[in-house]
Order: C-alpha cells, then structure tokens, then sequence
C-alpha cells in the first residue's frame, strides 16, 4: 500500500559552506490495512515525514509510492486522492511546485489510500474522541492505512494510542524505530524517557 | 527594434510614475488596512506637507532678525532634508488631531467615518488657501536632485527618478517596518483582529492614533516629493485622493504588494495611454479599476473586509 | 378583526402636507426672507434629486458617488432634445429622465453584485467615466462649453400653454413635479419594495436567503434613482437654459451626499428635503459673506458628523422622543417603529 | 402692553423702509448705483480673479473719488462664482432679481460667463466679460448685452505664428488640451501655421486635469519638431511648464503657449516661463501713464502679493472704466443707450497705455486691441519683471475674422430694457 | 431518494480544504442533527447545504431536485429556510417588520409598489401569529437590536418559519444560550417539530442527543460517523465524558 524507498530529506543552513542542520531517513513499506501510532519529541522529523509522504515536500532523495504509484509524480490538486495531511482539524494542501500540473500523472484512487492524522485535538470535556477512534477503526475496516500521531502529555493519550493503534513508529532524531505492540515499543529505552511518568499507564 | 526602443522609454517613464502613484496609496492604504477606513482627507494631507515643507525650505524669517539670516545662508539641500524630516511631523500631528475627531464614529456606519474625513479634506484645503493663498507655487529643490540627463537620445529628468527611487526606498521601508518589527506585527495584527489586539494587550486607542500618525505623514512625505513636479496648489489634492483610493481597490484592501503593483500598474497604463492615446490617459485609469474589478470582485490580492458590508 | 399591527400608509401625512405647504407658498414669503425665486427653482430641483438619490444611500445603504452622472445625463438629454429633435418640455423631460436611467442602469449591471467600499468606488469610477464622455464628446454636448442656449419653453397642459420663461413659472411646474415624485416614492417605500431595499441595507445575506433578488433589487433602485435624478437634471437644464458637465464631476456628486446626509437621510424620508434646504440656503448665505464658504461649510458638515451623524432629521427624532418619554404616563398606540419609516 | 405695541410699530415702519430701498421705490436723487462683481474666487481661477476683481475697484474708486457716475455712488456686491457655470448661473439670477444690480462685471472662466450671460441676455442687464479668452466668448456664445474685453486665442496665435513660422523653423507639433478652448486655439493655430508654411508633425491631446506630462514630453522627444504650440491652460499648464523646465526642455524647443495670464506665472522662476506668449498689457511699458497706474496699484493695494499690476488687472480695470464712462456719455444708465455707446467705444492709445488705438467692434461685442509677445526675462534682477516684451501686433493684423461670421448678436429688439 | 441528500461535497478555500466529502441525507418530518468539535466544518457544510457557497464538487438533492450551486434566494423559493450563527436579523426593524418582510407573502409581491404592506392586515396578523409561535407575543413592536439575546435567537427562528419552509435548517440556535435558555429554546424546537422538517448543527451534544432523531457528526470534513442517538450515546466515549469521568 505505502512503500517509502530510501527517502532521505536533508536540510542545510548557509550559502558557501553548507552546515547541515537536519536530516531524515526512511526506508518502510507497509502492505495491509492497519492504524500506525506515531510518537516521537517535538522537533524529530514527525511532520515532515508526513509531509513527505503525502508530497507536500520535496525529499532530498528516493521516493514514495502509494498505492503503486509516486506522489511526487501526481498532479499537485489530487495528491490528497492518495495521501491526506490532517492538520489537527484542517488540511493544508501546499506544495513547492516543481513542475507544470499538466505533465503530471492523475491518481489512481478517487478516495485517499492513506491518511495522516497529525496530532487530533483530543478534547475529552465533549466525547468526540469515540467518534474519532470509531472513524479510524472504520478507516482500517475500509481498506485505508492510518496514521496517528500524538504527542501524550496526558494519560488518556497513552490509553488512545494503546486502543487505537496496530503498529508504533517512534521517530527521534530523523531516525525512525518500529514496534509490533505497544509492549515492545516501550522495551525500546528512547521511548521510556520521551513517555517518562506516562509510560506506567 | 525601432518598436522596443520606441516604447522603451515609456516603459521606463510608466515605471518610474508607477512608483510614484504606489507612494501616494502608501498612507492610505496603511490606514485602510487597519482602520478600515477611507481617509478622503488624504489628499489634502498630501498638500498640506508640501505646504509646510515649502514653508520650512524656503520661510518668511523677516521677523527672525539674526537667527533668519543665518537660517537662509543655510544651504538649500540642508534645508530640504530638514523639510523632508519636519513636514511629514507636522502632518502627522494634524492627522492624529484628526484621528481624536474620528474616534466618535468608530463603531457608527462607516460612511460616516469617510465623511467625515470628506468634510475635513474641505477644512484643510480651504485653511490651505486663506494660510498660503491660492495661487501657484513653487517648492525649491537642492540642484543635486534637479536638472536633467541624457540618454538614448532622450533627456530624461533627475528629479523624476530621484523622486522615483525615493519612493521606492519608502515603499521598502514600510515594508520592513510592517514586516520586521514589533510595531508591524501589531498593527497588521490590528488589520486583521482589532478583538484580538486587544485581548493581547495592547492599547487600540494608542494604536490606531500612531497609524493614523503614521498614515498622515506618509501622505505628507508623497506630497513633498511629487509636488515638485505637479506643482503647488490649494486644490492639488484632488488629483491624488482618487488615485490613491483607486490603487487600493485595484490592488485589493489589505495587500500591501497588491497596492504597489497596482500602483505600477496604474503608472504603466497612465504612460501608455499618455503616449499612445493620449486623450484617453485621464480615463484609462477608471477603465483599469473597471476591468479589474469587474474580474476580480476583491482587486488583484485582497482579503475579505470589513469594508465591503 | 382589524390586526392591530396593521396601520395602512396614508396617501398625505403632515409631515408631508407641511412641507408642501411651506415649499409651494415659496414664491409669496422667499422674497421677503431674503431669497429668491430662482434659489427656490434650484432648491425644488435639488430636493427631487436628493429623494431619489436618498433612495439608494439612505434606504439601500449604497453609497453612490457618482451620482452626478446620471444628473447631468438628464440635463444633457434635454438640451438635445430641445436644441436638436422637437421642442416640448413634456418630450424633454421624459428624455432626460429615461437617459439618466439607461445610463445609471448600465452601470448598475457593474455595480449591483458589489458592496461596500467596491460599490463606492465603482460607482465613482462610473461616475468619472461618463463625465468624461461629456466633456470629450464635443459634437454631441458641445464639451467643456456644455450647451448653451436652451431656451425656456413653454409647457402644454392640454388646452392651456403656459410659458416657463419666468422663475416663477418654473418654480411651480417643478414644484409640481416634486409633488409628484414625492408621492410616488413615499408609496414606494412602503410597498414591499421599499420594506425590502431596507432589509438589504440591514443584511443583504439575510435578504438574500429569505427569498429576495438582491442583485435585482439593487439594479433596480440604482437605475429607479438615475431616472429620478435624470428628470431632476432635466428641469435643472429648464432652469439654467444649458446643460454643463460640471454638474458630472465628483465634486458635485459629493454635494448630493453631504446634502442628504446632513438632512438625515438614514433616519428619515424628509431627511433630504432638509438637507437640500439647508445646503442650498447656507451656500447662497455664505457665498455672499465669505470667500471661503467651503470652510464653513466643511465645519459645519464635520460638526454634524461628529455630534449628530444622524442629520438634522436625527436632532429631530430625538426631540419627539423625548417628547414623548415626558408624556409618557398615556401609552401611545404608535406605528411599528420603522427606521426610515418617515416620521 | 404699549411698549410692546410701539415696538412693533417702529418694527413694521422699519422693516417697511427696508422693504422699500430694497425695491427701489423711494425716490432719491442720489440712489446708489450697484454693480455686480462675479468673479471667480474659488476653484481654478480664484487668484486671477482676485487680480480682475481689483482692478474692477480700482476704477470705481476713481469715479467714486470724483462723484460717482451721473452724481449716483457706485456701489458693489461680490459673490463667489466657484468656476463653476451652474454657480454661475444662480449667481446672475441672485445679483439681477434679488439684489437689483445694475450691471455685472467679471469673468475668467468661459463657462462662467457663458452662463452668466446667458441670465443677463434674458434680463437685458449689461456684463462685462473682462478675462476670458475663448474664441467663443465673441463668436458663436456672443450676446448683445455681453462685451469681452480680453484678447483671445486665435488674436494671440494670430500673432504669434507667422512669426515663429519665420524665425523658428517649419517642423511644429502641436499640444491641445482636449476641450473646447483648446481645440478653437488649436485649430487656429494648425491653420495659420500651415498657411505660413510650417508642417504640423502631430498633435498630442491633454486631457484637462493630466498633472503628469511625462509620456507626452518623451513622445514629443522622439518626435523631434521645431516649434511646439501649446494650447494648454489652467492647473494642466502650470504642472506642464514644471516638468518641462525639469527637462531642460524648454530651451531645446521653441514653445509657443498662447496666452500667459499674470497671476498664473507671477512668482515662479524665471526658467518656468521658456517659449514666446501673448498678453494685453505689461507693466514695464515705457508709454505716459504707465507709471502713474503702477504707483495707483501699489498705493491702493500695498499689502497684496502682487506688487504690481498684470494683465488681468488691466483688463478688469479698463473694462469698468469704459462702462462707467459709457454710462456718463449716454447720460443715463438705460441699457440700450449703454450698449450703443459701448459699441462704438473708442480709446487711444495713449488713453490706454498701449501702443494702438483700441476699439470695440460691434458685430462681435470684442475689445480690438494691441496683441503683445512676451518671453521671460531671463537677465532681470528683479522678481517683478518678468517679462521681456518682443513684439507687437496692431488689432488689424490679428484681427480674428471668424468671430464675425459666427457671432450672431440678438437685435436690441430682443433684449429687454433695463434701467438700473 | 431521501427528501434532502447531499452527495460528495467537496470545498476548498485556497489551501485550505474544508469539505473533504460529505454524505448526508435528511428524512422529511424528522429533526436531524448534524455535529462536530469546534472547527470541523459544520458551519461550512451548512452554507453549502443551503446555497451560501457552491461546492467544489458533489452534488445537493431536495425533493427530488438537483439544487446544487443555485443562489440562496431560489433555495429558499423551494421551502428552504434557515436561521444564521452569527445573527442577521433586519436589526433597525421591529420584531413584527422582520417577520413580515421574510413572509412568502411579501417576498412573491417584492415588485409590486401599490401593496400597502404596513397596512395589510392578513399579513400583519400573520406575522404576529408567528411571532407568537416561537414565544415573542407582546413583543412585536420592540426593535429587533433592543430585544436581549435570548429574543433574538428566537426571532432569528421565526424569521425563518415567516417563509412557511419545508426543510428547517438552525445553525447552532444554543450559542450563545444560558442554561436557562437552552432549555426554553428545546422545548420550541420540539414544538416545531411536529410541523416541520428540521435539520440542525450543533456543538452542544446533550442538546441533540435529547431532540434529534438522526445525527451525523462531521470532522475533518467528512461524515465521521452516523446513527440515532442511541447509537451515538452507546460509545463508551462518549458515556464516560457525559458522566466526567475523563477529565
């Protein structure tokens, strides 16, 4: 379904002796249907992968191919057709144009395969979290790939990513680590100090 | 080849008067942009700096005795720059007298804010005649701004691109006083949400009286340099108010780079026509404004605003 | 039952009837205050104008600039009419009226999606485009000069022909003609029409989803406005016996504004008949002091702004307020209050 | 009770009293004799017709020093006419129905005094038109009871072109302010050149109200002529002299500008008042009288900022003057006997300080008289003397021929007696 | 077909897209509910569903009837009235004049200069009958922007019924409410339920839950979920929140 080959996103300061500043590897493929956690501290690379991966930033080298087919090679106004960016209630579709939308490809899906949630408010006063999670079990149900980022600075955070996801990605660094269960995920000991007290719940 | 050197020339000069007419829309669009208002007295602002700054260049000191003797042996350029810096005060202190009359109607129909700058440019201007007289006049300006160059067999004029390039330099640095510091961000918070200007913090009534200062004395300072070259008269500031609204609204209120390109554009049209068509020049601007908003209901760049209810 | 809500329009009211008593006798007492009768021909003209032109601002809310246009397109239609086809006053003053609306209607076609400031300033730039016409179209309206020489006719009222040549004459056949105008549009604004321009200038999104035209409607007052000023501008060209451009430029458009704001236009239907009084009467009182009437005036008009944006009508209503807030021990059965009601 | 009634009756008498001067009937052998000054004191022409406007006092005080006119004081009454030819009209119709005066004087902008006379034909009552300078003004918008006293476009062009035609050279162009005024100069000039000789390479139209003449000066450039007539007035001609002295252009070029009215320069630099311009009258004439005018001017007007007298002046001065003297050689103010004397109005020259004799014509209601041109006085010293007189035209080399044939004056039939 | 479907709807403003896709579709004489967190769309759909903006994509069906893209003035001719967020009440009229003007009655005879509408009495009285349906008796006369908040809303309601509508769309009618008014203004609606179609947005779940009989919550422009409130109540979420035991 989401295949990322060798994506590499490098970011540099200065003119004549480049520093660099940043920098983000990835290198997964994802076949089945599923609601991936994202975690990581602010700062590590979480939006920008995203953002890579629904082509809205241009990677320094390899590609994405999302359902078969690389984003960066669709016209810019139907990307969200395969790879969608939730802004926690909003979408923003802005992409640095490369080239005319004419010489590109159309998508091959006409609802978007894969659907990148950066951090939902999670309201807990007003009960729309329920509907929320019942949206991306749905989502899973309906053959779509999910991506959950949150970033938990409160208890039910944790319970939501324990309930919710299939797989965990913890992205520290611009480095990427993956885990099968929750359980695993917390052996890794990056992610007992970024949870800290939350880890116990 | 014989066609581009021909235009070339207007090209330049459509530049060069684009920037012009962008300097004149600077202050009012400053103060449409926050205050959603439509100072019609902008143009009689715009006479009155160069009123002052004539008066400051070149004053009637015979009751100064000795500080009047040496004050005129000053050289001309000194005095200019002293103009250049004083005028734009002065009005600026006008325009906040103004803006004090203002605050009555904030919060009323918006007509009635702009008619009552109306009525104020009526105050101005006829104060201007009975002060100054109603006669032409003329501004002094330092020789190393005036006279004329030759190039490709054309003479151009130094004031014009001295004018030119003055505006400009204003344009940037209204931009960067927007843009890159504190001052900027308030007041283009202000442009946007004077509700949460205020819940920031920050004292609306002192705000909008340094925009409306700051409004005025950019009317002020477009006046001084442009009156040099449309002359010096009571009335003159009909012939900016107009245009400056006009920009605005082609530009799109509340757009910063949409009011200098349309100022551009503005200069670009009025050249071509002048050239070309040139009974038509007067009009070519309203046909621009029709076009374009007939087009584009909000100009070329603009944000929804207050000012279109 | 009678709905106790329901309080049918009277054809007279007294406000009304005052106004055409006190204008009508114009010619009997203006000499003895110190006016004239021509002052009293152009003041007639002027309130014509300024009622049609308040059906827009006041009523609508839609600040026209450019209303001079459509004034002097009038004026022009019946100069041509007179100096050119056949002369009949009858004739020219239809002309004029029906010029002034296809005018203002053409350029209601730009201007009737627009709102607010874009409205404003298309209306100016409307304005500005057909005072230009004016002035470049030598042939047809003898450019700057305007045209001259459009002598007084006399007026056919069946059997009778009555020469217009003095202003005293013409004083009547105008006042005559404000009589009709004035009846006609105080029935307008209390048909549903007018109930609806209002509802426009209040929300014009809200008038929309209950089910009105809007762009209609505004096209419609629009050119309804610039027939009443074509006919105004028409009488106006009676009266000065040419017809100019500078009736057309923006400077006298603004006039129509500060004239109907002044009287009160928002607040009330008389609000310009006040306004076009008093400009006119303070215009010939200053003019005749001073050389710089502008600047009293300027004053005056920026005192009203500041203190009683209202207008004059506005000073009023708060007089009758307080009246009645005095005496208010009766409860009073009033009209539903209306905001340009017309009281 | 009494008292109230006493004073209503001292009321009444008084306001009875009032009512009666105003209209005329008491009888007094001395009954001032008004006259209605209109012109223009704001708007374009407020500061020229400040200049007309004094020297309109200038001669009434004269008369009234020595007795008035016909033993009668004159008295005046101004109303601003704003430049504006509806003002114009509500002005005239003000001054003749509500204040009764007997003749009206004053005008700068044409169409203020075409509206004016327009009233004053319908009245039958006498207007001066001092100032304005349309060919219409005598032509096709003459009236009977109208006179003009200023020269006009196609008497300065008249002038003007053969002369330059000569001394400058062949190649002209032409610059029209694109309205009525300007197109009648215009196209008198188009056709004295070309009658001469000269080629017209192009006309460039100004709208009124450019303030910008940057695209028309870089076309003329790259047009290159010799001569370049410009018939441009008003507010659009003082912004075009500006910007062509920021061009240096004003020397490279021989500029022909029809007329200079003196309040419109008076002040400016030197360098602004390039090219050759007509006038009527300047102040350094070296003729009788001359000096004796000036020193009237400063004594009677010291404080204004004109120092000395300028065309406009003079021509509002002389304008009143021979009304009045008009009026004192009909022996009565009737308004026919007036505009007969009027009509065959005579003045010598040295009357008149100018160097030709000066005299109506009757078919066209225009004071003929001495064409002057002028071009700055680059060498003076001293800010008043601006000018640098460099030829005159009798009235009968510039006489204007047309107006002849396109003024139709109403018969006397026609126009309405009126007796002040 | 149901008696208001809505299908596909898609809307961009610029970047920004704020209908993802939206699926929905009311049942006459029922009140749905429409819902969602703060800033997910709600208000937007609503003023695609009832003509304020045109939808980039997808389609509207009322009655049978493609109505997508028509102007609100032809929406409404076809029985569809609303009420607004932000009010927009005729503010210088009086009670009685703002429901006077949005009477169908009125609207058809817009043109018509020689109907004397003050003085008309069917229309009068029928105006006061409304004004009365939604609890404003005794208050006709009192101008719209005099009338305390609670009054408005409820005016703002009966503005709305004066067009004698099919289909009743309220955008968030509790904002802004007190307890108190919340309260009162349920028990109007439940009474126009019985005459009307009704379809309302609303943040405020207990509101709904207690009057409507289908909701679909919307977030991140899309139909998040949908059913009774039953259904909806049934979510261990949603339980736990109603009874504060996330917090």
């Amino acid at each position: 379904m989401l295949d990322v080959k060798g994506l590499r996103k490098i970011y540099q300061r200065g003119f004549i002796n480049k520093e660099e500043t940043f920098r983000l590897e990835a290198n997964f493929k994802i076949d089945e249907p599923q609601v991936v956690g994202v975690m990581g501290p602010n700062g590590s690379g979480k939006t920008t992968l995203f953002e890579l991966i629904t082509g809205s930033n241009q990677p320094t080298e390899g590609e994405v191919l999302c359902a078969g087919q690389n984003i960066h090679d669709v016209k810019y106004r139907q990307r969200d057709r395969l790879a969608i960016h939730y802004h926690q209630s909003y979408q923003v579709r802005h992409f640095s144009k490369t080239k005319p939308s004419f010489m590109m490809e159309k998508p091959v899906s006409d609802y978007p395969m894969v659907h990148l949630f950066d951090e939902p408010q999670f309201n807990t006063q007003d009960g729309y979290i329920g509907f929320m999670l019942d949206f991306f079990k749905r989502l899973r149900a309906d053959g779509r790939l999910v991506f959950l980022c949150v970033h938990p600075n409160e208890k039910f955070h944790v319970k939501i990513m324990r309930e919710a996801c299939d797989r965990y990605i913890f992205v520290q660094k611009g480095q990427l680590s993956f885990a099968d269960d929750y359980d695993t995920l917390l052996e890794n000991p990056d992610v007992m100090d970024y949870l800290g007290a939350l880890a116990a719940y | 080849m014989d066609v581009i050197l021909n235009l070339l020339p207007h090209l330049v000069n459509g530049l060069a008067l684009g920037l012009l007419f962008a300097l004149i829309a600077l202050g009012f669009m400053l103060i449409v942009g926050v205050m959603e208002l439509i100072n019609l007295a902008h143009g009689s602002l715009f006479a009155l700096g160069a009123y002052f700054a004539m008066s400051i260049i070149d004053p009637n000191l015979s009751y100064f005795g000795s500080f009047g003797d040496w004050y005129s042996a000053l050289p001309l350029a000194l005095r200019y720059v002293v103009a250049l810096a004083l005028a734009p005060a002065l009005v600026a202190l006008v325009g906040m007298g103004l803006e004090i009359c203002m605050r009555r109607t904030y919060g009323k129909k918006a007509e009635y804010g702009l008619l009552l700058t109306y009525g104020a440019a009526l105050v101005i201007e006829e104060t201007i005649r009975i002060t100054w007289g109603s006669a032409e006049q003329v501004m002094p300006i330092p020789d190393a701004v005036s006279g004329a160059f030759f190039a490709g067999g054309m003479i151009y004029s130094n004031y014009r691109f001295y004018a030119a390039f003055f505006a400009l330099f204003m344009i940037i640095v209204v931009w960067l006083f927007l843009e890159k510091t504190p001052y900027g961000a308030t007041i283009k918070a202000g442009a946007h949400d004077s509700e949460m200007v205020r819940a920031l913090g920050v004292n609306l009534t002192r705000l909008r009286l340094l925009v409306f200062g700051l409004g005025a004395s950019l009317s002020g300072i477009a006046g001084i340099i442009l009156t040099p070259i449309w002359g010096l008269r009571p009335h003159v500031g009909v012939d900016v108010v107009i245009p400056a609204f006009l920009i605005i609204v082609v530009g799109g209120i509340g757009s910063f780079w949409g009011a200098v390109i349309a100022g551009v554009m503005v200069g670009l049209v009025v050249a071509f026509s002048g050239a070309y068509v040139s009974e038509w020049s007067m009009m070519s601007m309203y046909l621009l404004l029709i076009v374009v908003v007939t087009f584009r209901t909000r100009g070329l760049f603009g944000k929804k605003s207050a000012l279109e209810n | 039952m009678k709905s106790p809500f329901a309080i049918s329009t009277p054809v007279f009211t007294r406000p009304m009837l005052l106004m055409f008593v006190v204008l009508g006798t114009f010619p009997l007492w203006g000499t003895s205050v110190g006016l004239y009768n021509y002052l009293g021909v152009e003041i007639i003209i002027w309130i014509i104008y300024a009622l049609g032109f308040n059906l827009l601002l006041g009523y609508t809310g839609l600040p026209s600039f450019g209303h001079g246009a459509y004034f002097g397109i009038g004026a022009y239609a019946y100069s041509l009419c007179q100096l050119n086809v056949f002369e009949s006053v009858w004739a020219g003053i239809l002309l004029g009226a029906f010029a002034g609306g296809v005018a203002a209607g053409l350029a209601a076609c730009f201007l009737s999606h627009r709102r607010g400031i874009y409205f404003a300033l298309m209306t100016i730039a409307f304005g500005q485009v057909f005072w230009f016409i004016a002035i470049k179209w030598h042939t047809l309206t003898g450019g700057e000069d305007g045209l001259l020489n459009v002598y007084r006719g006399t007026l056919s009222l069946g059997p009778v022909d009555v020469s217009l040549k003095s202003n005293e004459a013409l004083f009547y056949f105008a006042f005559a003609v404000l009589v009709v105008i004035t009846l006609l549009l105080w029935r307008i604004v209390h048909s549903p029409y007018g109930k609806a321009l209002q509802a426009i200038r209040m929300s014009e999104m809200r008038a929309g989803f209950v089910g009105y035209n809007v762009w209609l409607m505004k096209w419609s007052v629009f050119t309804l406005s610039g027939v009443i000023a074509g006919l105004a501008g028409s009488i106006f060209a009676i009266a000065q016996e040419s017809a100019y451009p500078d009736v057309m430029s923006l400077h006298a458009s603004g006039f129509i504004v500060m004239m109907t704001l002044i009287g009160g236009g928002f607040v009330s239907f008389w609000g310009p008949v006040i306004g076009a009084i008093i400009f006119f009467v303070a215009r010939d009182f200053l003019g005749s002091l001073t050389e710089t009437w502008l600047l009293w005036y300027g004053l005056m008009f920026m005192a009203v702004m500041l203190f009683k944006p209202e207008g004059i009508a506005g000073v009023w209503q708060d007089f009758m307020k307080k009246q009645k807030a005095k005496s208010a021990a009766t409860p009073t059965s009033q009209t539903p209050k209306n905001s340009v009601a017309g009281e | 009770m009494r008292n109230f009634t006493s004073k209503l009756m001292t009321g009444a008498a008084t306001f009875a009293v009032v009512a009666a001067i105003a209209t005329g009937s008491v009888p007094a052998t001395a009954k001032p004799l008004l006259i209605g000054l209109t012109s223009d004191a704001s708007g374009q022409y407020a500061n020229s017709g400040a200049s007309d406007r004094r020297g309109m006092l200038m001669a009434i005080e004269e008369f009234n020093a020595k007795g008035g006119v016909m033993g009668r004081e004159i008295k005046t009454i101004h109303i601003d006419t704003e430049t504006t030819p509806a003002t114009g009209s509500r002005v005239a119709e003000r001054m003749i129905t509500r204040e009764k005066v007997g003749f009206m004087i004053g005008a700068v902008s044409s169409g203020v005094a075409n509206a004016i006379s327009q009233v004053a034909q319908k009245y039958g009552v006498v207007y001066l038109n001092t100032n304005s300078s349309s060919p219409t003004e005598s032509g096709k918008n003459c009236h009977r009871v109208k006179f003009v006293w200023d020269g006009n476009g196609k008497n300065f062009a008249q002038a003007a072109v053969q002369n330059a035609v000569n001394k400058y050279g062949k190649k002209w162009l032409l610059m029209t302010n694109d309205y009525v005024w300007g197109h009648n100069t215009s196209k008198a000039t188009r056709q004295l050149a070309e009658a001469a000789g000269a080629k017209i390479i192009d006309e460039i139209m100004i709208p009124q109200g450019t303030r910008d003449f940057s695209s028309a000066l870089l076309k003329i450039q790259q047009a290159s002529p010799k001569v370049i007539a410009a018939a441009v007035g008003g507010d659009d001609q003082k912004a075009m002299r500006t910007q062509i002295s920021q061009l240096d252009m004003g020397a490279k070029y021989a500029w022909i500008n029809n007329q200079q009215d003196w309040p419109d320069v008076y002040g400016l630099p030197a360098k602004n008042l390039f090219g050759v311009f007509g006038t009527t009258w300047y102040y350094k004439f070296d003729l009788p009288g001359v000096e004796e005018f000036n020193a009237k001017y400063a004594k009677m007007y010291p404080d204004t900022k004109m120092k000395v007298p300028g065309n406009v002046f003079f021509n509002g001065y002389w304008a009143t003057r021979s009304l009045l003297e008009a009026i004192e050689a009909a022996g009565t103010t009737e308004n026919h006997a007036v505009i007969k004397q009027l009509e065959n109005l005579r003045i010598p020259a040295a009357t008149r300080m100018q160097h030709d004799d000066a005299f109506m014509n009757p078919n066209t209601h225009q004071m003929q008289q001495t064409i002057y041109l002028a071009t700055a006085n680059l060498a003076s010293k001293d800010k008043d003397d601006m000018f640098q007189i460099v030829a005159h035209a009798s009235p009968a080399a510039v006489n204007d021929a047309s107006s002849n044939e396109t003024c139709k004056l109403e018969s006397m039939a026609d126009t309405p007696k009126y007796t002040p | 077909m149901a008696f208001f479907e809505a299908k596909h709807l898609q809307k961009r403003f610029g970047d920004q897209v704020v209908l993802e896709d939206i699926t929905l579709s009311f049942e006459a004489g029922q009140l749905s509910g429409i819902m969602g967190p703060n800033g997910a769309g709600k208000s937007t759909c609503f003023n695609v569903l009832t003509g304020q903006y045109k939808p980039d994509g997808g389609t509207v069906h009322f009655d049978g009837q493609d109505i997508t893209g028509l102007p609100p003035r032809k929406i409404s001719g076809m029985g569809i009235a609303r009420s607004f967020q932000i009010m927009t009440l005729f503010d210088e009229f009086s009670a009685i004049d703002n429901i006077m003007i949005a009477l169908r009655n009125t609207v058809t005879r817009a043109f018509n200069p020689l109907y004397d509408l003050p003085g008309d009495t069917t229309t009068m009285d029928r105006a006061a009958d409304v004004l009365a349906k939604v609890g404003l008796k005794g208050r006709e006369l009192e101008q719209a922007i005099n009338l305390p908040y609670g009054e408005r809303r409820a005016l703002e309601i009966g503005v709305a019924l004066a067009s004698e509508p099919r289909l009743l769309f309220l955008d968030e009618p509790t904002q802004g409410l007190g307890v108190d008014g919340t309260a009162r203004l349920a028990d109007l609606i439940l009474e126009l339920k019985e005459t009307y179609s009704i379809v309302i947005i609303e943040h405020d779940m207990k509101f709904l839950f207690r009057l409507a009989d289908k909701i679909s919550v919307i977030h991140w422009g899309q139909v998040i979920t949908e059913g009774s409130p039953e259904d909806l109540r049934a979510n261990e979420w949603v339980q736990a929140s109603q009874l504060g035991e996330v917090a």
